[in-house]
């Protein structure tokens, strides 16, 4: 289909550009360590509830790295008015949205192989690789359900002079399933799972994961026709 | 006309496609195993695995089973689900409500020696609102549907 | 002075109504044989939680219909009734507080209710809040709109998920399960509480279509100037 | 026997929390019909004015 092979071309664009501006994504890399190192800094030296707190830590430092990533993600196509000429070229704003929210997803998950092992030292969680490649999994899911709407407000807010206050008001109540889901989850890969919960967890997150990707798409469209 | 067709189908789809999530989120029976809280036979089907960890139990106040520690500072009762109860010991002033068979959720860990320490007790009232002097019936199968463990059993 | 416009009108039925219930509510109606005098809250309590929640629904509604007819009367509606909505869940949540206190002996828990309650205040709030950054109306329509239908993928968690998931607030009451004595003064409060939110909604609806009229010169003047009635303000082009 | 009292089952008093409550209900809803009646008289003078 045309829209397929449209946001696959913008995929591969932003992660061109990703890839040969590094210095942004690795600050961003940088940033998920320092918050991960600032909640244990909050914990204290105290191993249990460490490693009790660990996958919410490790969800947060996701939810804040996504923010840094999602506003800068649209800063770059301000810059040069990318963005309108990709209004003008003949592109659906749904490949748009899609290409956008999908690269962004991608670019999180990325983060996972980085930050899943730093949590684990540093909140001296025991994990083998089994247990870190279902973190990630589960990662990759939340990633998903925070870019889907972080991209619609990011969309919305970018060009706000207040978009560091407005992305975070908006995206954070409206993701706490996410969180939650994702959270509880991860917590219980980590930590065993007594009653056999993981699966409810996992769909819950996954279920709202598909209600964001879906609602996103649609209102995004009516979103760049006043004009991102 | 029909790029605004073509919108409209995509939308519908869309709303309908987040419509039955939503609906497979609340039919689909995943919300019995999202618990905000265990009811004892959970808990003590789970054996040695819960100990320990922090734990949310909720269920009645089995009738006959409050006791006061002579100390005036922990409260002992068993929490019931009809089927199979855990004892509590709470360090905790209860609130007024604490009675036999009203519902209670208590927050804590299963301890090894088979008590539920809890500091958190919290009473979880029915949505049933009577006059006083309306006749009281400890009808388990009544207050524990007020509980929502009925739902689990089906 | 002017004549009483009809949201005024409603808005004075539902303070009378909600003065009548409160009444009854308070000194007629018979304690709870467990809650005791405590229950009384319920007769503000839940129809504010009915209302806030119905209010969003409108706003819902209204956001579909300014995306989909782009004219600025639904998006002035849809800000009131988020705007009343955002009050009105406020005011639940402190309501709901000082009732939890005394019954379930916490001020605060972490259930599903309590939680999506709290996440749709805030989310709503965030709308106001991005309706205030906005400069250009159209785009303000939109994205408020686009905002407001995300969001509203909560407010029907709020309503069902007391059934859905085990929790520590109650399922919903029904006539059965409320005495009847009880039932009169809360059916008179969720009236009441309904016109006072039509009174908001209809008041904050003008004051944003008062607003847009400023803004843009392509919406009508509300009315012709008065003249001889207006304090002398200096005439500028 | 005991120190403290054994709850009865039954909430004694309250009245408290009931006023808090209705106060509360009552100062929201009648403050913000005053900032709306403001927000809306300082609009509309100064669409009058123009």
């Amino acid at each position: 289909m045309r829209v397929l092979g449209q946001i696959a071309t913008l995929v591969r664009k932003d992660l061109l550009l990703e890839w040969r501006g590094r210095t942004r994504g690795l600050s961003v890399v940088l940033f998920g360590i320092v918050t991960l190192l600032l909640f244990s800094f909050a914990v204290g030296p105290d191993s249990a509830a460490l490693r009790a707190g660990a996958a919410g830590f490790l969800v947060l430092a996701l939810l804040l790295s996504s923010t840094l990533a999602l506003s800068e993600g649209f800063r770059l196509e301000h810059e040069n008015h990318a963005l309108e000429g990709l209004l003008l070229a003949p592109v659906e704003p749904m490949a748009l949205y899609y290409g956008k929210a999908l690269s962004n997803t991608l670019f999180l998950i990325l983060l996972a192989p980085i930050l899943t092992p730093v949590a684990v030292i540093l909140y001296a969680v025991d994990a083998g690789p089994a247990t870190l490649v279902q973190v990630i999994g589960l990662w990759a899911l939340a990633a998903a359900g925070l870019s889907a709407p972080g991209t619609l407000f990011a969309a919305m807010t970018s060009r706000l002079r207040s978009q560091d206050v407005l992305l975070p008001l908006l995206l954070f109540p409206l993701v706490v399933p996410v969180l939650l889901g994702s959270v509880k989850a991860i917590a219980l890969v980590l930590g065993g799972d007594p009653m056999g919960q993981l699966s409810s967890w996992t769909v819950l997150l996954g279920a709202f994961d598909v209600i964001y990707w879906t609602l996103s798409g649609v209102l995004f469209t009516h979103v760049v026709e006043e004009g991102v | 006309m029909s790029e605004r067709r073509r919108r409209l189908v995509i939308t519908l789809v869309a709303v309908l496609v987040s419509g039955g999530v939503l609906a497979y989120l609340a039919l689909g029976g995943i919300g019995e195993n999202l618990v905000y809280y265990w009811s004892p036979s959970e808990l003590n089907a789970s054996g040695d695995q819960a100990i320990g960890a922090s734990i949310r139990l909720g269920g009645l106040v089995e009738p006959g089973s409050i006791e006061r520690e002579p100390d005036g500072l922990t409260l002992r009762f068993a929490v019931t689900d009809g089927e199979e109860s855990v004892r509590v010991a709470a360090k905790t002033v209860p609130p007024a409500m604490f009675r036999e068979g009203i519902g209670v959720v208590v927050e804590g860990t299963m301890r090894s020696d088979g008590w539920f320490e809890t500091r958190r007790l919290m009473v979880k009232h029915d949505n049933e609102y009577a006059a006083p002097g309306k006749d009281e019936d400890l009808d388990i199968k009544e207050l524990m549907k007020s509980m929502q463990f009925d739902e689990s059993a089906t | 002075m002017k004549r009483l416009r009809w949201d005024a009108i409603i808005g004075l039925v539902g303070l009378l109504m909600l003065l009548v219930g409160s009444y009854i509510g308070l000194f007629a109606a018979p304690p709870e044989r467990h809650m005791g005098e405590v229950q009384r809250l319920m007769y503000v309590h839940v129809p504010t939680a009915w209302i806030s929640m119905l209010v969003l629904t409108a706003a819902f509604g209204f956001a579909i219909a300014s995306m989909w007819t782009g004219r600025p009367k639904w998006d002035a509606v849809m800000t009131g009734a988020t705007e009343t909505g955002v009050v009105l869940g406020a005011l639940l949540t402190v309501q709901g507080m000082i009732w939890a206190k005394p019954t379930w002996g916490v001020w605060w828990d972490w259930d599903v209710r309590l939680t999506t309650t709290l996440i749709m205040v805030l989310f709503f709030t965030g709308v106001l809040v991005l309706r205030s950054y906005v400069a250009e109306p159209e785009r303000r329509a939109t994205w408020s709109a686009v905002a407001v239908i995300v969001g509203y993928v909560d407010v029907p968690l709020v309503y069902f998920c007391v059934r859905w998931f085990r929790s520590l607030h109650q399922v919903q009451s029904s006539p059965e399960t409320v005495a009847s004595t009880m039932i009169t003064p809360l059916r008179i409060n969720a009236f009441a509480m309904l016109f006072l939110a039509i009174w908001f909604v209809a008041r904050r609806s003008r004051l944003e279509l008062a607003r847009l009229r400023r803004e843009s010169v392509a919406l009508p003047p509300r009315r012709a100037p008065r003249g001889t009635a207006v304090p002398e303000a200096p005439q500028e082009g | 026997m005991n120190e403290m009292a054994m709850p009865e089952g039954v909430i004694g008093g309250g009245w408290t929390y009931v006023i808090a409550g209705y106060a509360i209900t009552a100062i929201v809803l009648a403050a913000y019909a005053w900032i709306l009646r403001r927000r809306l008289r300082r609009t509309e003078n100064a669409e009058d004015e123009r």
